[in-house]
């Protein structure tokens, strides 16, 4: 089993405070992690630091065993990082489906196409449609995105992600706000995405029930440092996460 | 025990669109009462229309037996209403003090007591004092917002999912702390966090397509596993 | 053609002909002459606003004094139209085709700023049209820029600086000069140099400052490090040097200063300056002729009390030349026969007699050496006369 | 999926188009024609604004400089060599490339900068130019300009008129397509969110230098266009106002619409010509710049989005649709 | 060394009044995040009513009262009828504040007619001390004093109270300030009258300074000021003071050093300033 992502000592300091410290980790492919810890910890900046958001104040990321250190978020994209954010990010004044569309289009590698008009490439927004409908979004496909509700935001988001169909999928807190209703949707999705094989995922979310039942294994980052790593089963026994993160709705 | 706020056919637009399409409430004094539904429901809609943020077309909102539809949200919200947004509403440039500061309606003891109180309840603000608020993470934007409704006397609270984005232990101490202020302190609340609305819910109301559709105990809801199945998708 | 709406372009003449765009050429056998029509560019709006009204105010005194009131000459009725050109070469060059095609104008006046001048010209050439040039300055519109069909009446830049050198310059006189840093500028202070010293003085310094800044100091400060007898300055802009000239002492240090008096506005602003010697285009008080005596009476009268300003006469001067040259053709508007009649022709304005000069057509004329002083009753300090300068002593070097 | 509505608009499109190209046989009064031709040129030089304020969401206070460079371009080829067309064309090609390369530079320079910065920096660029052009006197004649004559062919103003008019429909087709491209869309997603398209996999600062250099590219068409009406040139081409024009015609059409920048042009250009009209009726009229700026004011009051922004914000309501695409063009608040 | 002197006592003053000039921008531009084109206007109406009436009463004091209540009150008029609609709307602001600016600076030209004003020091201000070498004028040292004056005024209530933090955080997000209970339109409307009236109190210190006051010079010192605010970081009045003396001292030792380069001076400055420093030369939030 090869890792498809890798870190090698990824620190990053914000003024005084290292925000990530000295983490490495590595994930083989086709394999699904997740990350928990408490607010705070540095799993949202650790993201940034395997998405090209932020760069490290010292160590380095590696993709399927290439140094991306120094790469952009444009290029990490386009060799295989995909990203949600934990705060709904989207283009607000445009549509669902151009939100979308706007994703696939650049898998597509149409990029610097000028000259066509962006109606020709039906196929973009079929696959749009499609990937609307995984995500239990395409009634709202004409709505513009920044009069959805939350929940809804939350689902665009994700939407968005999968149709940049990379290897490696980072989700930060993908259902937060969803509800409880839908929830069980996404996780289907979710689901099905792993089964399709050949993705990685990796998970950030607070809600443990839903990491229990679809990690392969986790990950605690505590205080921007790596405190455990190990099946579900051994993380929720550990003590520390216990006292630390978990607190007593999980006992 | 008195009417805290209500609700009567309240209707509300955005835009052109037809968002809440008839929400009543009835809150009482000292309790909490959460406002269940799916995504798009219009349960934040009612919070901001409470606010006076959409402004509702029809149907008339009491406080505390006073009309108070229509007034300006700093009216509104002067009167003693707390609100903690979906979206947190930090502001971003201000550090974490600064975005205290401007909440602080007193400056009084009291007003450190709670203060005191707050940082207690969530170290990480004490921690990231000077820190600007658009750098803090998910969950501690999310603990500033709930402080910032905490450090004033209010006597009512409107949260739109406080849970969400913060770790289970962190939710356990929200919840606690709601549950302290309850004596002092009426609290509307929007959560999906089923656990926690059910464990520090009085009673709940369910919203669906801009209309309330069911209300009761929620121990009554805690019970029927029918209600929660058909209603809420959950078993 | 569909023309309509186009009469209400206001030729403020007493007859509205709307036949004016009936046949192609009038012949001077009719009976019923065609009007003679004269579009006068100028900015009624935008900075140079009070200039371009000297000038209208005057153009309309000059027709009623050249034609004695009747605004006729040989028999033709004299028309006019009036445009702003908002000090914007795109709207003069707007307007003067719209009087050239759709008003059919004879002659063209204008205008207030040299850019909106000079993107004319090109047109007077194009359809053949006298333009008369009043109150641009530029060397370049008699210079480089020249066609035959462009005559002026206003003095141009080389004339303010000849008439400034023989203001002050002479044998040994040092001279340091400030101007803003811009081609009215820099063109100035060159003719000036070159006329100061052919005089014999010595230009020591010269400077150049942003025409909008709000500190002159270190310009003025570099003047008094070099030890001129005079400070020769060349302004224009509402934006003025004066203050601090006079906060930085420079008259204390024995060095005089002269520039050229501008209108009664920005006289206002001049009290620093009294006792300044220099010299002017115009002041009312200043020339004794019939034709000014005239002109400040009506202007008088006609603008409840008020005196002509800078530019009126220049207004007038080339109202006059034009009812002067129709005259000598008898009312004939060829252009040819006008360029003709007009090259070499002198006529007698409220500044005393001008004469278009053959070579260039630039208006030679008087200009006066005067020194500011306070005057009982004026509330700016006054040009007072020291000597009219001739116009053969004013005459700029031709350069076209 | 496209709209019904795109082939009614573009029946009306045609239609105006086909007027304006009769309206020369119709009416010839010159001063019409010199007006109708200045239109075209500032719609010209409106939409190649459109593209970076209304497309990429940039502001920029220094869009004259590509003006500028087309004017003086033009204008001293002209002067300095032979009045052929193919000097004329060769001076706009040369024109092009100096805007191409200059809004490159100034692109590379200023567009990672945060929004009233950019604006604030081209601003200073722009203003160098102004020296620049004051300046170097050999070349510009300083501050008064020069004029110069022009090819034969093209002195008569009915020539210019259809020159210009082709131009401005040559330039809006080809813009049009140009916002409609895939790259257009991508234009618009980093008017929305500049971070997010980023991680979409597209290189932001690429975009935008692009949308700046074909902004510049057709804004210094415009300034040869203008130059070559005028026969003149001086430094007020460089001068803020011209930016400010650029922008006001485009907001006050509506902006991210392109015919909002005709309309704002059009609007403008006849708005002034009819106010200085009314100057000589009565002396009410005499400040007529007042009656121009309130109708500034007016124009965001009553047009909160533009002209064409607004109407098709009505037209949207009328038919009581929902959230609709157009909806997304406009820009965020 | 005289000259050093010389040249920085004036480069300062210069500063100073391009402060005075550009603080009430600091507020509206800088804090509120208002594209006020009209701005300009402000100070050309602040002119032209101080000067006036401190001519027709002969007390400059009147003058400058009559000027910063000229302010306030157009202050209140705009920000009423004008800015309130258009908040956070940069497209909206650049276009109905340029109306504004035309209807301002063409209704100066109504009521006291299109020449040019002089405007006279007063006498007890007029003239200059000499030391040595050394000139300095009196009113320019009037001028430092005010403006540190002003600069400590603003920076104190912006510092001491919440003002300043609310105008901040009302314009990130207007609805979250008022849900905690404040009345930000009416915060927002002071503020824009306070900055009006400093701007009309630039236009009227202005006036004896280069002794004529016109209708246009609102739009050239506008943008001066925007200069400053922006390369001063925006909203930071502390900023904006250093940036407005870094702009008139390297205007005075330009025009003496380098003249060549005096006329792009400011462009330069700018363009320096922000490639380097591309926040502004204040930190971000620096107040
Ligand atoms: N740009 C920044 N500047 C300064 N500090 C930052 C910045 N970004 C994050 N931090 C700090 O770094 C720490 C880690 O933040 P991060 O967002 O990674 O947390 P997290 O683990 O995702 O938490 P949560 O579960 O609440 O989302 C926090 O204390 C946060 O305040
Ligand atoms: N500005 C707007 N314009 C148009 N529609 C809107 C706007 N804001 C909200 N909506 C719509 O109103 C409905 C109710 O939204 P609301 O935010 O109240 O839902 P919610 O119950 O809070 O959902 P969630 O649980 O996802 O937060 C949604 O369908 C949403 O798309
Ligand atoms: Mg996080
Ligand atoms: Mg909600």
């Amino acid at each position: 089993m090869t890792s498809i992502i890798e870190t090698k000592d990824l620190t990053i300091a914000f003024g005084g405070h290292i925000a990530v410290d000295s983490v490495n980790f590595s994930v083989p492919s086709n394999h699904f992690k997740s990350i928990i810890g408490p607010n705070g910890a540095g799993k949202t900046t650790f993201f940034n630091l395997l998405s090209g958001q932020l760069t490290p104040t010292k160590g380095q990321v590696f993709l399927k065993g290439e140094d991306i250190t120094k790469l952009s978020p444009t290029e990490r994209t386009r060799k295989g990082i995909g990203r949600s954010f934990q705060i709904t990010n989207v283009f607000p004044n445009l549509t669902v489906l151009e939100n979308v569309r706007l994703a696939v289009q650049s898998v597509a590698g149409v990029r610097y196409q000028m000259l066509r008009h962006f109606r020709k490439y039906r196929q973009f927004e079929e696959k749009a449609y499609e990937i609307l409908r995984l995500v239990l979004l395409d009634n709202k496909a004409g709505a513009v995105a920044k009069n959805l509700a939350h929940g809804e935001k939350r689902k665009l988001e994700i939407a968005m992600l999968l149709a940049l169909e990379t290897e490696v999928l980072l989700l930060d807190e993908p259902t937060a706000g969803m509800s409880l209703e839908e929830v069980p949707a996404i996780l289907d999705v979710i689901k099905k995405i792993k089964a399709d094989g050949n993705r990685t995922i990796i998970l950030i979310e607070h809600k443990m029930d839903m990491i229990l039942d679809l990690s392969d294994s986790l990950m605690v980052l505590f205080n921007g440092r790596f405190l455990a790593d190990g099946t579900p089963e051994e993380i929720m026994n550990n003590e520390t996460v216990q006292t630390a993160y978990l607190g007593g709705l999980y006992e | 025990m008195t009417l805290h706020l209500k609700l009567d056919a309240v209707e509300t637009y955005i835009d052109q669109f037809h968002i809440l399409q008839g929400v009543s409430l009835e809150v009482k004094r000292g309790e909490v009462t959460v406002l269940l539904g799916r995504n798009g429901a219009g349960k934040t809609t009612t919070l901001r229309s409470i606010m006076g943020l959409n402004p509702p077309a029809k149907g008339t909102i009491e406080y505390s037996g006073e009309n108070i539809t229509g007034l300006a949200t700093y009216q509104i919200a002067a009167k003693g209403i707390g609100y903690v947004p979906e979206d947190q509403g930090i502001f971003g440039e201000l550090t974490v003090e600064e975005n205290m500061k401007v909440a602080m309606k007193k400056d009084n003891e009291q007003t450190k007591e709670r203060l005191d109180y707050i940082l207690n309840l969530f170290p990480d603000l004490k921690k990231f004092w000077k820190r600007s608020g658009g750098n803090l993470s998910g969950g501690q934007k999310q603990m500033l917002s709930i402080a910032r409704a905490y450090v004033n006397d209010n006597d009512l609270l409107l949260i739109d999912e406080p849970s969400k984005g913060l770790a289970p232990i962190v939710v356990e101490k929200v919840m606690e702390s709601i549950q302290e202020m309850k004596s002092k302190t009426t609290i509307v609340l929007v959560e999906q966090n089923f656990i926690m609305a059910s464990t520090i819910g009085d009673h709940f109301y369910i919203i669906d397509d801009g209309r309330t559709i069911l209300h009761g105990e929620m121990k009554e809801l805690k019970e029927d596993e029918n209600i929660r199945r058909q209603y809420l998708g959950i078993a | 053609s569909n023309s309509t709406g186009k009469n209400e372009e206001n030729t403020e003449s007493t007859n509205n002909a709307g036949t004016s765009n009936s046949e192609g050429s009038s012949n001077s056998s009719d009976d019923k002459k065609d009007p003679i029509k004269i579009g006068v560019l100028a900015s009624l709006s935008g900075a140079l606003e009070s200039y371009g009204k000297q000038t209208v105010k005057g153009f309309k005194l000059g027709l009623e004094y050249a034609t004695e009131g009747t605004m006729e000459v040989a028999g033709y009725k004299i028309e006019y139209v009036i445009e702003d050109t908002e000090t914007k070469p795109e709207v003069a060059i707007q307007k003067a085709t719209k009087m050239i095609e759709d008003d059919r104008v004879d002659f063209l006046i204008g205008s207030s700023s040299s850019a909106d001048t000079l993107a004319v010209l090109p047109l007077a050439e194009e359809y053949e049209k006298i333009m008369i040039v009043e109150p641009a300055a530029a060397d370049s519109i008699t210079g480089a820029d020249w066609n035959k069909y462009i005559f002026r009446t206003a003095r141009n830049s080389s004339q303010d600086a000849v008439a400034g050198a023989a203001a002050i310059a002479g044998d040994g006189v040092k001279i340091a000069t400030l101007a803003p840093d811009y081609a009215f500028g820099r063109d100035g202070i060159a003719a000036f140099k070159e006329a100061a010293e052919k005089l014999g003085a010595d230009i020591v310094h010269e400077e150049y400052a942003d025409p909008a800044a709000t500190d002159f100091t270190s310009n003025i400060q570099k003047i008094i490090d070099a030890k001129p007898d005079y400070l020769y300055v060349v302004w224009a802009g509402a934006n003025t040097p004066w203050n601090q000239i006079a906060d930085m002492k420079v008259q204390e240090k024995g060095i005089k200063i002269s520039t050229g008096a501008p209108d009664i506005a920005a006289l206002a602003t001049m009290d620093a300056l009294i006792g300044m010697e220099g010299f002017t285009v115009y002041y009312h008080t200043l020339p004794k002729n019939e034709v000014n005596d005239w002109l400040v009476k009506k202007h008088n009268s006609r603008h409840n009390g008020e005196a002509p300003d800078l530019f009126t006469p220049g207004g007038m001067s080339a109202a006059i030349a034009i009812v002067q040259a129709l005259k000598n053709t008898d009312g004939d508007t060829d252009v040819n026969k006008l360029i003709s009649t007009m090259e070499g022709m002198s006529f007698d304005t409220p500044k005393g007699k001008m004469t278009f000069r053959k070579e260039d057509h630039q208006a030679l004329q008087a200009l006066y050496a005067i020194r500011l002083e306070k005057v009982d009753g004026v509330d700016y300090p006054v040009p007072v006369l020291m000597r009219e300068l001739t116009p053969e002593e004013t005459a700029p070097p031709v350069r076209n | 999926m496209l709209p019904k509505n795109s082939s009614k608009t573009n029946i009306i499109y045609c239609a105006v188009a086909f007027l304006l190209i009769c309206y020369p046989f119709l009416n010839d009064s010159k001063s019409m024609l010199i007006l109708f031709t200045q239109v075209f040129i500032f719609a010209v030089f409106a939409m190649s604004y459109d593209i970076l304020l209304g497309f990429t969401g940039i502001v920029s206070f220094g869009h004259a400089m590509f003006f500028g460079i087309g004017a003086y371009t033009t204008g001293i080829f002209l002067k300095r060599f032979d009045q052929t067309i193919l000097i004329l064309i060769l001076s706009i090609l040369v024109a092009a490339i100096i805007a191409g390369v200059v809004s490159y530079i100034v692109g590379l320079l200023s567009l990672r900068l945060k929004s009233h910065f950019y604006a604030m920096l081209t601003l200073a660029f722009s203003g160098l130019f102004l020296v620049a052009a004051e300046k170097w006197r050999s070349l510009t004649y300083g501050n008064d300009g020069f004029t110069f004559p022009i090819p034969d062919a093209l002195k008569d103003r009915m020539t210019l008129y259809f020159v210009t008019l082709f131009l401005m429909i040559i330039v809006y087709i080809a813009l049009k397509r140009f916002t409609q491209s895939p790259l257009g869309r991508v234009l618009q997603a980093i008017r929305e969110n500049e971070p997010r398209v980023e991680s979409l996999g597209y290189a932001v600062i690429h975009y935008k230098v692009i949308a700046s250099v074909v902004a510049g590219v057709i804004a210094s068409f415009a300034g040869s266009m203008y130059v070559l009406t005028l026969r003149f040139v001086n430094t007020s081409v460089f001068a803020i106002d011209v930016t400010l024009d650029a922008l006001l015609m485009t907001i006050i059409g509506g902006v991210g619409t392109l015919v909002g920048a005709i309309i704002g042009a059009g609007l403008i250009e006849f708005a002034h010509h009819w106010l200085t009209g009314l100057a000589k009726v009565h002396w009410i009229f005499e400040r007529w710049m007042i009656f121009f700026g309130i109708l500034y004011i007016l124009a965001v009051m009553f047009f909160p989005l533009g002209i064409v922004g607004t109407i098709k914000l009505w037209a949207i309501k009328r038919k009581g649709k929902k959230a609709e695409v157009v909806k997304s063009e406009k820009i965020a608040g | 060394m005289d000259v050093l002197i010389n040249l920085s006592i004036n480069g300062l003053a210069t500063g100073m009044l391009i402060f005075l000039l550009a603080a009430g921008l600091t507020l509206i531009f800088g804090l509120m995040d208002v594209l006020n084109f009209a701005h300009g206007g402000l100070f050309a109406w602040g002119a032209y009513a101080g000067i006036w009436s401190y001519t027709m009463t002969g007390s400059f004091l009147m003058g400058i009262i009559c000027a910063l209540l000229a302010g306030l009150l157009l202050g209140l008029l705009m920000e009423k009828f004008i800015i309130k609609p258009v908040y956070g709307n940069h497209i909206q602001q650049i276009l109905i504040t340029l109306g504004v600016m035309i209807v301002l600076s063409e209704m100066l030209k109504v009521v006291w007619g299109p020449n040019q004003l002089s405007a006279k020091t007063p006498s007890y201000l007029a003239g200059s001390w000499e030391f040595g070498g050394v000139i300095m004028i009196k009113y320019r040292l009037f001028i430092i004093v005010i403006g540190f004056l002003v600069f400590f005024t603003v920076y104190y209530i912006l510092k001491k109270t919440k003002i300043g933090l609310i105008v901040r955080a009302g314009v990130m997000n207007k609805e979250m300030v008022q849900a905690l209970g404040i009345n930000i339109k009416k915060i927002f409307m002071l503020v824009f009258m306070v900055g009006s009236s400093m701007a009309a109190l630039g236009g009227v210190l202005l006036g004896p300074y280069s002794g004529v006051i016109y209708a246009e010079m609102g739009m050239e010192f506008a943008i001066l000021a925007f200069i400053v605010v922006v390369i001063g970081g925006m909203g930071s009045i502390k900023g904006s003071l250093f940036a407005a003396i870094l702009v008139g001292l390297s205007g005075a030792f330009m025009a003496y050093y380098v003249p060549d380069l005096s006329l792009a001076v400011n462009m330069l400055l700018m363009a320096v300033v922000l490639i380097f420093r591309p926040q502004g030369l204040s930190q971000i939030n620096g107040l």
